[in-house]
């Protein structure tokens, strides 16, 4: 790629994330003014705890896609996460929180081992892990008729409780980002990731543990996603079978707006917060505007979501001249 | 450099190549074995019926795939296809299917200018339709189901031709269609070089936006056929359901049947073997009467066992 | 301009039928104000919100929401904010949190799944906000987790489905079932009910095949052919809901069966049903009647009038078949 | 006692026998020349050495010890380092992380340190004459400054072993002699350096040991100062000394315009964003006119501009009179502009495609009757350019990305010939290629020349670009700063232009 190019891309990527974060600030200005009832703190925190774990699922996306790879298995290791934290539950937290990580973790494990050992495409090692992972769920339920109920008070109140009025697992999820971040910028894991993505072939000859770091983010996109779903079974107090579909994708558009390149080697995790903010607080938009129709919601949304992405890379190209 | 000849094949490359139709092959065994009535006409004639929609979308998948895009709004165009069609049934058939040919053209432009003009990832760009689009096909049918009666569209959905059913004649022409595209036309070639090497082929003075524009257009216009074909072989117009997730069956066919996602090749008998190899897949288990749980995780298995026969292997 | 729908002509026109309360037993427990908590008032200035649980795009969801927004509009409600989850449990999770952020004071709930409320409820009981369940139930404390819930009894109308079919067949042969979306609690309880009631009533009839049709017309279309190809010996097939019969219809149509050939009973009582049963096609149809507007907003003005009402209000669902499909055609939903 | 040994290693690619039973010995500070035609297997005896294939047959030994690199890390590890033909970074990572990557300093709390990073980064990119800001992304550095990145990481770890896959050949003369001298440093330090290059005059100046390559087997090694030139050039073409000297090394046979012809191709006032400034010159038919400055220059965006490739914003581009509006690539195809990339792998070929299908791929609507394409036109065009080239494969139907550098560029040139152009815009054709292939190239140019086509060149070789060339534009920072013409088209003048410019 010409030396250009690359310029062109790194202004690209500076801009697209500051973007992300404008766009957010835009729309959360013009809701203040619109919205009365988006005013309210009760709402921001319900924004923030639904937010929660699509964040933690888009924070092991981010890692992903800066290696080049996709994951599309997170939807299904969410919903699976939650029914075994949920079924695990009665042996007490630990378990809870224990069982659905090791599991989750494991199928990220084979993800990346595949991807990385055998050369097959992310995409469709973890459009197989979508399936197997939700076929895993529906053996482990009954074909999803039973949904276990949490039997832990303790495991209960991380998902219900709340600290200063902002729900417990705001917090915890937080610091799950923050420590990303730290992963991310400030450690060898980290800058092999982008090393990774930027060009594999020159990582494997600059001596970066090519495979280790590709499995290491699929493992990280597994737990994640395992997290997500057990954070979420302690809010809802129960297994839930009927949920996730189509979370990987709402995911991967956080991620993109963010900034983060789909081709690898450049994405902050700041830009994919902005860019899940910036969808949970759209959605709350759309639900403030009262009665409209399930249909209109969905060609709103993608209408918005070609929006941003086209606007952003329209300012790339002002930026580039 | 002393040259081995090519032409004594190279050690286990016949896996990549002919992996999927063993696979099929095997399939075919153990059902003759084990289901019932399996080596029946009646049975073939269902799975090529039901085959058929996901092969049409397949195809326009594999060039788009060629080209190193990827097009999620397949099952969209198929659900806009299908909200049109009862509105202009009135004007007659021919009316209705133009209608939602012109859907697919419509959509394929947008898909193709936010990917060869605005330059937007071929995901991304495609996210926007395959959220809005089903949607957008549902306020169109203001969510209803409707019934078809139109004799000549129900005949084009489940009617025969000479004995064979013209869903099948229908995906068949197209499958003849899509590889003379690929192996013959100055088209199909340019598709590959830009697949394989997109500045290349730019300064190489290929119309590449036309090409990709094209691509997607193809690839939009085969899903509106899929969906039209689909309304009149269920005898009614469903958009909320119709299509639904077709867009992963399409490309884990065209993945299956050994076209890298990283563009530059089409193999587009492959695909159709790895939309049948699916397809022969799910009878198994519905005839055998599994639950989900199993044949999802059957799916998953079969996947990455054919993937992996048909990945390209690195010299080292 | 479209097809001219014979079907569609003269509809509406035709009372739509509204729903009827079962005669509750003697002694069915009830909630009232005083229980429940929270201050009465007016119904008619309170902020109502409504979360649909699936998109507005099959004959229940429509006929569900258009329901409870005529009722609303007919009682002068003015304050009826909606929002629709798409299928995605935990957006209707938030749709809801917000409402109440909002500060309605009526939640009506069609639910997407019967568990997970627990957050929910939380924040509605902080704030003692009555909520009534419709269509679906929740596993939770009526009169104080929630109100009441107002619905069909799914297991009941998997056992007239059974009845209806074990009539059709005379007792014997071989049954398929056409399921709901795998993990759906409506899937689970028209399967266990069905089932139990055969092996009560009709021990001589085999459930020999189980495939689900996701509640969709084509799926069930798609599961119908593969069963007929490889079990033609078939007796009767039962849909969990009308479209996956009416799916099954085309496939016996595809497959060269003659209406009756193959029995088949379904649940919910759409149009199109119906009319499958005036063509022959279809033996019985259980009415799953989705107008809840009505009931829900009488049994909410009742509760804030300090009036006692039901915690577990099930309605009585029609049936219909040869006997009164003609007559019924254009009541049914 | 040897440090690095290799005895008779075999390694075969599909098709392709890439090394046939070679052996290998480097000694301790020892500057060991391995030459060889493009595609001799130069690249991948190296491979071999630094574990990034495997050998098919024979033995690696390392320091005495039998030894084998399962990657390249592994071979870093034992201290072997390497700088690639192709630079190989990470071009969106920062230059201080690419020198540190996977070696980067860390604080107490294991967290890399990139204040400490940066600095140290500074200081020693700082020897090697590369004074940008080290947080920069590495991209956004002229090539030759990217290779220098590339040495200093290299020599970081303290290696035993260096090995130079033709690292000059994107280096401009001063940064070439910073590169010596670090080479001298080595050799003192008793490092041993394997140095691969295909510009004799270096491997003269610095290196100890030859070992030639032919076809992918040993055909001499020794001391290079006891080999003629001329012999060398002989061993490595596989011919006679005798018909060696008669043609000797550069083929260029000088200016074959006429000075009253109308220009084919006329630049007038070209200016781009903030990389081109007002740049003018004229090619006549039979004119080959150099575009020299130093790597960064604007050379490649100049040629990229009139191809249509890269945003004009002001300026008149005429291709034989008629004027070429708002350029697009398309378009100046049409109009008789071929344009020959300066890298090759990333905007030339198309790796996955056959030789055939490269070749024909600007020329397919010739090639086909209502869209649909001829093979029998395709494969007697592609016969003809693959004769006429010499390019060397084991059939047409090979994939272009399996060929050597060498033959990939011919590919690409015999694809430019094929759209029968006006004007040929050659950026570095030559770089990276053996002498044989780039006398051949060379003559090609001249003749293509002498058939009446306007040539643009471009070359970081100052000798090639002065030979080559009637007349050199020379640019600097974007903007032309001098034109040589007649008896000034020398090497001394044109670095003379060069330099006052620069002061
Ligand atoms: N990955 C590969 N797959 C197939 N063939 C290959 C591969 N790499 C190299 N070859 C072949 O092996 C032979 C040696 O290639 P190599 O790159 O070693 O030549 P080289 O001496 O480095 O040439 P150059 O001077 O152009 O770099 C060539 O014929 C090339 O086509
Ligand atoms: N000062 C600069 N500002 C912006 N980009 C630069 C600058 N200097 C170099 N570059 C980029 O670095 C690339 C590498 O420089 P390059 O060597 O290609 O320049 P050049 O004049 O084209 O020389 P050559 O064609 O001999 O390689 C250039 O293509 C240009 O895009
Ligand atoms: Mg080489
Ligand atoms: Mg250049």
């Amino acid at each position: 790629m010409t030396v250009l190019a690359v310029a062109q891309r790194r202004a690209g990527t500076a801009f697209q994330r500051q973007g992300a974060l404008a766009v957010l600030a835009v729309v959360v200005l013009i809701a203040f003014g619109a919205f009365p009832n988006f005013r309210s703190l009760d709402n921001a925190a319900t924004i923030l705890v639904a937010a929660a774990p699509p964040m933690l699922i888009a924070l092991g996306m981010t890692f992903v896609i800066i290696t080049g790879g996709i994951d599309l298995s997170v939807g299904s290791l969410y919903v699976l996460g939650g029914v075994l934290a949920a079924w695990a539950s009665p042996y007490g937290l630990l378990a809870a929180i224990a069982v659905p990580l090791a599991v989750c973790g494991a199928i990220g494990l084979l993800n990346g081992a595949l991807i990385a050992y055998t050369g097959m495409a992310p995409f469709i090692v973890t459009l197989a892990a979508l399936l197997g992972a939700r076929g895993l769920m529906r053996a482990v339920s009954d074909e999803g008729s039973t949904t276990y109920i949490v039997q832990n008070d303790a495991f209960h109140t991380l998902g219900t409780g709340s600290l200063l009025g902002i729900g417990n697992q705001v917090w915890l999820v937080a610091i799950i980002v923050l420590l990303g971040m730290v992963v991310l910028s400030r450690t060898r894991f980290g800058n092999a990731v982008y090393a990774v993505g930027g060009s594999e072939d020159a990582a494997a000859l600059m001596g970066v543990a090519v495979r280790r770091t590709r499995i290491g983010v699929y493992v990280l996109s597994g737990l994640l996603a395992g997290l997500a779903g057990t954070i979420n079974a302690a809010k809802l107090g129960s297994g839930v079978t009927v949920l996730g579909a189509g979370m990987e994708l709402d995911a991967i558009a956080a991620v993109v707006i963010g900034g983060t390149l789909l081709t690898g080697g450049a994405g902050t995790i700041a830009g994919t917060v902005a860019g899940v903010l910036l969808l949970g607080v759209i959605q709350n938009l759309i639900n403030q505007v009262g009665d409209l129709n399930s249909n209109w919601q969905q060609v709103i949304s993608g209408a918005f979501l070609a929006l941003v992405v086209v606007a952003q890379t329209y300012l790339v190209r002002l930026r580039r001249t | 450099m002393t040259t081995l000849a090519l032409t004594t094949p190279r050690r286990a490359d016949w896996l990549p190549r002919y992996g999927v139709y063993i696979a099929i092959a095997a399939l075919v065994v153990y059902n003759a074995a084990f289901t019932p009535y399996f080596l029946t006409v009646s049975n073939l004639r269902i799975q090529l019926i039901q085959v058929a929609p996901i092969i049409i979308v397949a195809l326009g998948m594999a060039l788009v795939i060629g080209t190193e895009g990827i097009d999620l709004s397949v099952g969209a165009v198929m659900a806009l296809a299908a909200a049109l069609i009862p509105l202009y049934l009135g004007y007659g058939v021919i009316a209705a299917v133009i209608v939602s040919l012109l859907a697919g053209v419509a959509v394929g432009l947008i898909n193709g200018a936010l990917v060869a003009k605005v330059g937007l990832q071929p995901i991304v760009a495609t996210l926007a339709l395959f959220v809005g689009g089903r949607g957008l096909a549902v306020v169109i049918s203001d969510g209803q189901l409707k019934d078809i009666r139109n004799a000549d569209l129900i005949y084009l959905g489940s009617g025969d031709l000479l004995g064979i059913p013209v869903l099948v004649w229908t995906a068949a022409l197209a499958i003849l269609v899509v590889a003379f595209t690929v192996r013959r036309t100055v088209f199909g070639r340019r598709l590959l070089a830009i697949g394989g090497n997109r500045p290349a082929a730019e300064l190489a003075g290929l119309p590449v936006q036309r090409v990709l524009i094209t691509v997607y257009v193809l690839c939009a216009v085969l899903a509106a056929i899929a969906g039209l074909l689909s309304v009149g072989r269920i005898q009614s117009s469903d958009a909320s359901s119709i299509g639904l997730l077709i867009e992963l069956s399409a490309i884990t066919a065209v993945v299956v049947g050994g076209t890298p996602l990283t563009g530059g090749r089409v193999r587009v008998l492959g695909t159709v073997a790895g939309a049948v190899l699916m397809q022969l897949v799910i009878a198994t288990m519905i005839k055998n009467n599994l639950p989900p749980s199993t044949t999802e995780m059957v799916q998953a298995a079969i996947i990455l066992v054919a993937v992996y026969a048909a990945r390209e292997r690195k010299t080292r | 301009k479209s097809e001219e729908d014979p079907a569609a002509t003269g509809a509406g026109a035709a009372p739509a039928a509204s729903q009827v309360v079962q005669s509750a037993a003697p002694g069915a427990a009830t909630c009232t104000i005083d229980q429940h908590g929270g201050e009465k008032i007016d119904l008619k200035t309170a902020k109502v919100g409504f979360s649909q649980s699936e998109k507005e795009a099959n004959p229940f969801r429509i006929a569900e929401t258009q329901s409870i927004k005529d009722e609303a509009a007919k009682l002068g409600i003015t304050q009826l904010t909606t929002a629709n989850a798409n299928s995605q449990f935990n957006k209707q999770i938030s749709d809801v949190e917000q409402m109440i952020d909002a500060g309605v004071q009526l939640l009506i709930i069609a639910p997407l799944n019967s568990d997970g409320w627990d957050s929910v409820f939380a924040k509605a009981s902080a704030k003692k906000i009555p909520i009534v369940t419709i269509d679906r139930k929740i596993n939770a404390a009526a009169c104080k987790d929630y109100l009441t819930f107002i619905g069909s009894d799914f297991a009941e109308q998997g056992k007239r489905a059974a009845d209806e079919m074990a009539e059709a067949l005379g007792n014997k042969g071989e049954v398929a079932i056409l399921l709901g979306a795998p993990g759906n609690n409506v899937t689970t309880l028209r399967t266990s009910g069905f089932k139990d009631q055969m092996a009560k009533i009709a021990p001589d009839i085999k459930i020999t095949f189980e495939q689900t049709g996701n509640f969709s017309r084509e799926e069930g279309q798609k599961v119908a052919e593969q069963l007929l190809q490889s079990k033609p010996n078939i007796n009767g097939i039962y849909g969990e809901n009308d479209e996956m019969a009416l799916g099954a219809v085309t496939a016996l149509k595809g497959a060269g069966k003659k209406p009756g050939d193959v029995k088949i009973v379904s649940i919910d009582g759409t149009k199109g049903a119906v009319q499958g049963i005036v063509d022959g096609w279809i033996s019985a149809v259980i009415e799953s009647n989705p107008r809840f507007g009505p009931l829900a907003f009488s049994t909410a003005g009742d509760f804030f009038g300090g009036k006692p009402v039901g915690q577990d209000i099930i309605i009585a669902d029609r049936s219909y078949d040869e006997s009164n499909a003609k007559a019924d055609l254009a009541s049914a939903y | 006692m040897t440090l690095l040994e290799v005895a008779g290693v075999s390694k075969v690619f599909p098709g392709v026998r890439a090394l046939d039973d070679v052996s290998f010995a480097l000694r301790p500070g020892e500057v060991h020349a391995l030459v060889g035609e493009n595609g001799a297997g130069k690249s991948t005896l190296i491979k071999v050495l630094t574990g990034v294939y495997r050998p098919d047959a024979g033995e690696l030994r390392y320091q005495g010890e039998p030894v084998s690199f399962a990657t390249p890390m592994d071979a870093q590890r034992a201290g072997i380092s390497t700088i690639y033909q192709e630079v190989n970074l990470i071009p969106l990572m920062s230059v201080a992380q690419n020198l540190f990557l996977g070696r980067e300093p860390r604080t107490t709390l294991g967290l890399v340190d990139r204040t400490r990073m940066d600095r140290e980064a500074r200081d020693i990119l700082a020897g090697y004459g590369v004074t940008t800001d080290v947080r920069e992304r590495l991209g956004s550095l002229p090539l030759g400054a990217q290779q220098m990145v590339a040495l200093a990481r290299a020599v970081m770890i303290d290696a035993k072993v260096v090995v130079m896959d033709e690292p000059t050949s994107s280096l401009e003369p001063r940064e070439v002699e910073t590169l010596f001298g670090v080479i001298q440093d080595l050799h003192e330090r008793g490092i041993g350096i394997i140095y691969v290059s295909h510009r004799m005059d270096e491997l003269y100046r610095i290196c100890d040991t030859v070992t030639i390559l032919r076809d992918g087997k040993l055909v001499h090694t020794g001391r290079l100062a006891d080999l003629e030139r001329v012999r060398l050039v002989a061993l490595m073409l596989g011919r006679e000394v005798s018909d060696v000297r008669r043609e000797g090394f550069t083929v260029f046979s000088g200016d074959h315009a006429a000075a009253d012809d109308t220009p084919v191709l006329r630049v007038s006032g070209l200016s781009s964003r903030n990389r081109l400034h007002d740049i003018s010159f004229g090619v006549r038919p039979g004119e080959v006119v150099g575009l020299g400055g130093l790597l960064g220059a604007g050379r490649s965006e100049t040629i990229k501009a009139i191809a249509g490739a890269y945003p004009v914003d002001s300026g008149e581009i005429e291709v034989d009179g008629t004027p070429l509006r708002h350029p697009t690539t398309v378009k100046a195809v049409a109009a008789g502009i071929a344009v020959q990339p300066e890298d090759r792998k990333a905007e030339g070929i198309i790796p996955g495609l056959s030789i055939r299908e490269n070749i024909a791929l600007s020329i397919l609507p010739r090639m086909s009757t209502f869209g649909l394409v001829s093979d029998a036109k395709i494969d007697e065009i592609v016969d003809r350019f693959m004769k006429r080239l010499r390019i060397k494969a084991s059939s047409p139907h090979q994939r272009v990305g399996d060929l050597s550098g060498g033959n990939q560029q011919k590919v690409l040139l015999a694809r430019l010939l094929a759209t029968g152009p006006k004007v040929l815009l050659l950026d570095e054709p030559t770089r990276g290629i053996d002498v044989g292939a780039k006398a051949e190239v060379q003559a090609l140019i001249d003749e293509l020349a002498a058939e009446g086509l306007g040539v643009v060149l471009v070359s970081s070789d100052a000798e090639e670009l002065v030979e080559g060339s009637g007349r050199v534009v020379v640019l600097r920072d974007g903007a032309v700063v001098g034109v040589l013409t007649g008896d000034d088209v020398t090497t001394e003048s044109l670095l003379a232009t060069i330099a006052e410019a620069g002061a």
